[in-house]
């Protein structure tokens, strides 16, 4: 696993999604695209973790029934240089653990995503507006000509 | 220990599932709450499912004084490979901490719910909160590093609901809770990234092995990277200047309830994770670590000791006030830790502690306050101390312990602060928190001034006097505020032994003692 | 507040006027009859004559008193008989002359701390109530 | 019962009983309710203090994060300060009986129960903290006046007592880092059997110390805060104000540095200087409070001079002056009471329906001027006596005698003078309350008392041997007392004959410019001569000297709300920020791994 660190290319691949996503997040003022921004982000991460579970030549981990018919089959489409090797019980799997962690993971970005598109639409129904700049400008406004918002009625 | 063990009634069957009952227990709570059928019975819940890990984390502590570290294999699977809660002296410090605020915050809760939030959202609001209190405890508990993650995430999606909903009052809520998600998770990313280059270094997720497996690797970038990555992401939680942004707002417009919660809490348990890190996982000794608490956090600690100090002198909304106060009390803490010596770690704890107990009761004061008056200008404190005595002495209280008045809790910490500080031979840190003493004497003595000196408005003020289910909890911590200043020797206790459990034996040889 | 209006020493026009709302009713208060029979006597130019004559007379009295003791005594006085008397009237007058020039050097107007109205800022650091 | 009270009274500070009292005053509506506890505290403290444990002993140790502090330790030094305390707070209760203003009492109490507190501490530690806590119960007093005027002036109090506060914080944390202690006992050895003169202000820490206590003390220079704000609080305020501070300064300067010469000079010049400015002063509480500055530097310089005569000197006119003072400033509050202003340029006339307050304030004003047979001439002529003999400093006690005959000139003369005498104003005030009376009548009892039997007083002293046998020999010998009736005599004399050559200064209304003008003057102007100075070096006609006018708005501009900092607090900055310390992370771990 440690080698796979230096198997270049896929992490250089995951730092440009990293660096284009954290780009997104910091140039637009759009709550919508800054979601999108941070989705991709938490995507990046969770890639990283996959890549790293990726052990050369391995494949998928799922357990291989080397007697029956149907692993049997599986066991065909493997390199031929590692069953040769190891023989088909001794297949070589990539790491498991981190696509479980990871599919928490995606678990807890699905619910902050829904959570800040929720708080978006209600952005949206408090300002009319999505974008972060007309946001600040409706607060600045609000605040400036007299002391803010002390609109004291219980939720709608 | 803590003086409480006499709560440690619970059959030997309950004290040895503690670990996992301190987090289920609010955790299905907080499900039972959402499907509530009215508020009174989500309110109970709330108060009850509070109460009972308070209880636990009790029971933990006790059994933590008394056996040493606790580990617990979550699901029956043994660590490395399943996930383990590890209990030590820290951990229960922080679960009693939280838990304890947790109680307070849930009677709290009924009567300041009733005018912030329409009473039909009150059982998500509680839901909401337990989601939270859950997340914070497993948080602490966990010795696993990818189930710290979850918790983490947990807690923060709970407290990003619960800042929206202080939107129907304040629509400035919605942006706050907004930016505060954005930035939380970009944090909590950093943090996903960080541990897994501590895997792929390793191999393990398990604090202790990962621990246990560094010195074996020759010298390794990764873990280096992951350190770094994890830092910076936690210090984003822990609002360490200048990743504070999303705090003022979040504490200025989210209902009361979630930010006394958050104030005495959510940071601290961030801070609590830093100091894990950096003493548990990896060694305090170790040059890397050394290097990053000399040039970077001590100077951001200093930066935003100063600089928040400033803007709460002059900001005037009450609560901003108090949330960059905050701020800089956390740089209080990560300049205690910066110092590298079991002397800080235990004075930053103790502050931490201390300033969970102030905070609260400060916040609280002003959310009893907020029932009847909706505007948060300090102006519109002028004589409330007239109107509300009972609630305003309880926040005047507050407010003398956070300037670290003598005779208050604050003070002994800050006492405690600067022992450590020239201890480690960082005069210059004590001078730096001497000088924002100071400048907290600007905005103490405004807040002062205002709520205590200056005479009504025409027609009176609006603040009332809060209810008694408000001032119960509120006058327990002023009560505690100046009780911790005048014997120190719970939160001492608990400060002492928790920096004892992550840094070997403490001791402080006081300046002047024989 | 239990003193009347105008009671701050910054406000000198608010304690004239009050100054003459309560003469008006002030005037109809009689004098107290202890200050009667202590004091009223004391405002004749007879009196206050009398009463110059007679501190001289005790002042010098008190030299002539120590010079006498002086002599009783036999051994040599330390300072100049009379010296204490010299000294502390010198010290005084020049203590109250130099009233005249240091009025003239330091005396402001009453106003002269008072904050200049245009600092929004004093206001603001003050509390934020004046916004 | 008897035993119970024993035991409280022998380990519990009685400032604890007077702290409680402040708190519960501060609580109570009711006046009738809050008069008893105005009253009954110090009457308990005052039997606390009578039937306390025995001198020397450290009745109430506590531990502070590992320091060991005593709280409770009575000396003979410590009782006459205490004690003196304690009568004051009786006589401010009694004196602020007819107020309502609970807030005002409360805060009254703490201040006088921290003071008591902190004199009967037995290390520098809980000194220095009950100070701190008598810094915030001042400042509350001033500020319960609630007029523009005295929260600004409360405001700047506060600042010079921070200073000061810090001062001395720095100063024990010195001092306990070089020498391992703060303990009073384990500082210094006993000089004569009492514990004086144990910090060496050579040392840094006893230097910062000595700096603290004497802004404190309100040395010249620093002095200014005193007559700054003491004027504006309120009429039981003031009194109270009077009591505490500068007394608790020169106890500890007598506990810490008895015996350092050059406190004999700052003394002397402290006694001199006030004398001009009260010449010209038009605010009587004003002219007050230079003369409590000028009787401090009297005591400041006993200090100095230390050994038996000089401790004694200066812990008796402690208590002397506590009292003649708080009587002065009792009948300069019933007359603000009374008509609404201390200016003499308004007053005048008094007399005529006030006469129990004038005689008050004239026998205060005879104490004050040490007239024999009033209590200031008592200890007065103790200081006097032992700077006369000091060596070297001749020419400070000619100064003190000048100030003698100054003091006679603005407490003596102008006070009861210009108000209650003089050219009459018109003003025909109600007499004060009785209960103002009451406590001014107790309190010219005590002067006339002690004036006449001194030896109630000299019993009292540090030294008791030595102060009897300086009562014996030398305080009413036929030459002390002629020369003092000597001084005073051609004094009042001169001023007569002034008055008569119409060559007395008229009073007229007015600031007085003192070293306060530094900071409240020349500093604004020196920030606005910098900045036109710029202004023609830039030869740009900017507006820079209206730039630095506004600093402050500068301040809160960058900090506050929609300053420079938070408008930069958008999520994007956040982001950034993050992606900026970890660049710097990054940077500062490679560098420490290379």
């Amino acid at each position: 696993m440690i080698d796979a660190l230096a198997t270049g290319y896929v992490y250089a691949i995951i730092v440009a999604m990293m660096m284009a996503s954290l780009f997104v997040l910091l140039t637009t003022g759009n709550l919508i695209r800054k979601m999108i921004g941070l989705s991709l982000f938490q995507t990046t991460a969770g890639l990283f973790y996959i890549a790293l579970s990726k052990v050369g030549g391995g494949t998928a981990p799922i357990i291989i029934d080397a007697e029956s018919a149907v692993g049997q089959a599986r066991a065909a489409r493997l390199d031929p240089a590692y069953v040769e090797h190891f023989g088909v019980d001794g297949v070589v799997y990539g790491n498991p653990l981190p696509h479980v962690l990871i599919l928490t993971a995606i678990v807890v970005g699905v619910a902050t995503l829904s959570v800040g598109l929720a708080i978006a639409v209600r952005v949206r129904e408090a300002y009319g507006d999505t974008e972060l700049d007309a946001v600040r400008r409706a607060d600045a406004a609000a605040s400036e000509p007299e002391p803010p918002g002390p609109r004291g009625r219980p939720n709608a | 220990m803590i003086g409480l063990e006499f709560l440690n009634i619970a059959p030997q069957r309950f004290a040895e599932q503690a670990p996992a009952l301190v987090v289920v227990g609010p955790l299905i709570a907080a499900c039972a709450a959402v499907l509530a059928p009215g508020r009174r019975w989500a309110w109970f819940l709330c108060v009850g499912a509070s109460a009972f890990a308070f209880w636990m984390a009790v029971v933990l502590a006790s059994e933590v004084a008394r056996q040493g570290v606790i580990s617990y294999a979550m699901g029956g699977f043994p660590a490395p490979l399943g996930i383990e809660f590890r209990v030590d002296a820290l951990s229960a410090m922080f679960a009693l901490l939280i838990s304890g605020m947790a109680v307070l915050t849930a009677v709290f809760s009924g009567e300041s719910l009733e005018t912030e939030i329409m009473s039909s959202k009150h059982p998500l609001m509680q839901g909401g909160f337990l989601t939270c209190l859950a997340g914070l405890l497993g948080l602490v508990l966990t010795g696993d590093a990818f189930n710290a993650f979850v918790f983490l995430e947990i807690s923060s999606i709970g407290v990003y609901a619960m800042i929206a909903m202080g939107g129907a009052r304040d629509r400035r809520a919605y942006p706050a809770a907004f930016n505060y998600l954005i930035m939380g998770t970009i944090g909590a990313t950093f943090y996903l990234i960080g541990v897994g280059f501590l895997y792929a270094a390793t191999g393990t997720l398990n604090m202790a092995d990962i621990a246990a497996r560094i010195p074996t690797l020759t010298s390794d970038r990764s873990i280096e990277v992951g350190l770094a990555f994890i830092l910076i992401g936690l210090a984003l939680k822990a609002a360490v200047f200048p990743l504070h942004q999303w705090l003022p707002a979040a504490y200025s417009h989210a209902p009361s309830m979630i930010v006394v919660f958050l104030s005495a809490t959510a940071t601290k348990a961030s801070v609590y994770l830093i100091i894990r890190y950096l003493s548990t996982v990896f060694a305090f000794d170790w040059q890397v670590e050394t290097a990053f608490m000399a040039f970077v956090l001590a100077p951001l600690s200093v930066a935003g000791i100063l600089i928040c100090s400033m803007q709460a002198a002059v900001d005037p909304e009450i609560r901003r006030i108090l949330a960059y106060s905050s701020v800089a009390q956390v740089g209080y803490m990560t300049l205690a830790i910066a110092t590298a010596t079991s002397a800080g770690v235990s004075a930053a704890l103790f502050h931490l502690f201390n300033h969970g107990v102030m905070k609260a009761a400060l916040f609280m004061a002003i959310g009893g306050a907020a029932i009847h008056l909706k505007s948060q200008r300090l102006s519109d404190f002028a004589g409330a101390a007239k109107s509300a005595p009972w609630t305003m002495t309880a926040f005047g209280i507050a407010a003398l312990s956070l300037l670290g008045a003598p005779l208050t809790a604050g003070f002994l910490s800050k006492l405690r602060l600067i022992q450590s500080l020239v201890a480690a031979d960082w005069g210059w840190a004590a001078a730096v928190i001497g000088l924002s003493s100071l400048i907290g004497v600007f905005y103490v003595g405004r807040i002062f001034e205002v709520v205590f000196f200056r005479s009504e408005p025409e027609g009176g003020s609006a603040v009332r006097e809060a209810p008694v289910s408000i001032l119960l909890p509120l006058w327990l911590l002023a009560i505690a505020n100046i009780w911790f200043g005048i014997d120190a020797t719970i939160p001492l206790g608990l400060a002492e032994s928790a920096a004892g459990a992550v840094m070997g034996a403490t001791t402080l040889s006081p300046a002047g003692a024989p | 507040m239990t003193t009347g209006p105008g009671n701050d020493p910054r406000d000198p026009q608010g304690a004239a006027e009050d100054g003459e709302n309560w003469r008006e009713e002030e005037r109809a208060r009689p004098e107290h009859p202890l200050s009667v029979m202590l004091f009223s006597w004391m405002r004749t130019e007879t009196f206050l004559r009398l009463f110059i004559v007679g501190v001289g007379v005790v002042s010098l009295g008190a030299v002539v008193a120590e010079w006498v003791l002086s002599l009783q005594s036999g051994e040599p006085s330390k300072r100049l008989i009379g010296f204490y008397g010299i000294f502390g009237g010198l010290a005084f007058a020049l203590a109250v002359l130099a009233g005249w020039p240091l009025g003239a050097a330091l005396r402001r107007p009453e106003t002269h701390y008072d904050p200049p109205q245009h600092d929004k800022a004093d206001a603001a650091a003050k509390g934020g109530a004046d916004e | 019962m008897s035993e119970l009270f024993g035991m409280l009274a022998s380990g519990t500070n009685p400032g604890f009983v007077l702290l409680v009292a402040g708190v519960m005053a501060a609580l109570i509506r009711p006046t009738a309710l809050r008069g008893v506890v105005l009253i009954g505290a110090p009457v308990l403290a005052l039997l606390m203090v009578l039937y306390g444990p025995g001198w020397g002993v450290d009745a109430a140790r506590t531990d502070l994060l590992g320091l060991q502090l005593s709280l409770y330790r009575i000396d003979s030094l410590s009782f006459v300060f205490g004690l003196a305390f304690v009568v004051a707070t009786g006589l401010i209760g009694i004196y602020s009986l007819h107020r309502r203003e609970p807030l005002e009492d409360g805060a009254a109490l703490i201040y006088a129960g921290a003071g008591l507190a902190a004199v009967f501490s037995g290390d520098l530690l809980s000194f220095v903290l009950w100070m701190e806590l008598t810094t915030l119960a001042s400042t509350a007093i001033l500020l319960s006046r609630r007029t523009a005027a005295a929260n600004r002036a409360a405001l700047r109090y506060f600042a010079m007592h921070m200073i000061s506060g810090l001062l001395l914080i720095c100063g024990v944390a010195v001092i306990a880092m070089d020498r391992g202690t703060i303990e009073f006992v384990q500082l210094g050895p006993m000089r004569d059997g009492l514990l004086v003169g144990i910090l060496d202000p050579s040392e840094p820490g006893g230097a910062l110390f000595l700096a603290g206590l004497g802004i404190k003390a309100a040395f010249p220079i620093v002095h200014a805060w005193l007559k700054d704000a003491y004027p504006e609080a309120s009429e039981t305020g003031s009194v109270a104000l009077s009591v505490f501070t500068t007394k608790l300064a020169v106890y500890a300067l007598v506990r810490c540095f008895a015996g350092f010469e050059p406190l004999i000079w700052v003394g002397a010049i402290m006694t001199v200087f006030p004398v001009f400015f009260a010449v010209v002063e038009n605010d009587l509480r004003r002219v007050l409070a230079y003369s409590l500055n000028n009787q401090v530097g009297f005591m400041v310089a006993a200090v100095g001079v230390g050994g038996e005569l000089g401790v004694n000197g200066a812990a008796l006119h402690a208590f002397t002056h506590i009292i003649y003072k708080s009587l002065l400033f009792m009948s300069m509050g019933a007359v603000l009471l009374r008509t609404g202003t201390t200016k003499a340029s308004e007053l005048g006339g008094l007399h005529r329906t006030m006469p129990f307050t004038s005689i008050f304030c004239l026998i205060g004003a005879a104490s004050i001027s040490a007239f024999p047979l009033f209590s200031g001439f008592v200890s007065k002529s103790l200081i006097m006596t032992s700077v006369e003999y000091a060596p070297g400093v001749y020419i400070a006690w000619l100064g003190m005698m000048f100030a003698s005959a100054g003091v006679l000139e603005h407490s003596g003369i102008k006070i009861p003078y210009f108000s209650f005498f003089s050219h009459d104003s018109g003003k025909r005030p109600e007499e004060a309350p009785f209960n103002m009376l009451l406590a001014m009548g107790a309190a010219s009892a005590f002067c006339i008392g002690i004036g006449v039997a001194p030896v109630w007083l000299y019993e009292l002293a540090p030294y008791r041997e030595a102060a009897l046998e300086y009562l014996g020999v030398d305080l009413f010998s036929a030459k002390h007392v002629l020369h003092q009736v000597q001084l005073l005599g051609f004094a009042i004399f001169a001023f007569l004959l002034l008055k008569r050559m119409h060559l007395y200064p008229p009073e007229r209304p007015g600031v007085i410019l003192d070293a306060d003008w530094l900071c409240r003057d020349l500093g604004p102007a020196s920030w606005r001569g910098i900045g036109s100075f710029w202004e023609r070096a830039s030869a740009r006609r900017a507006r820079v000297s209206e730039a630095v006018d506004r600093w402050r708005d500068w301040l809160v501009s960058q900090c506050g709300p929609s300053g420079w900092i938070a408008r930069r607090a958008s999520v994007s900055a956040g982001a950034i920020w993050t992606v900026i310390i970890l660049g710097a992370t990054l940077a500062v771990i490679y560098g420490a791994v290379r």
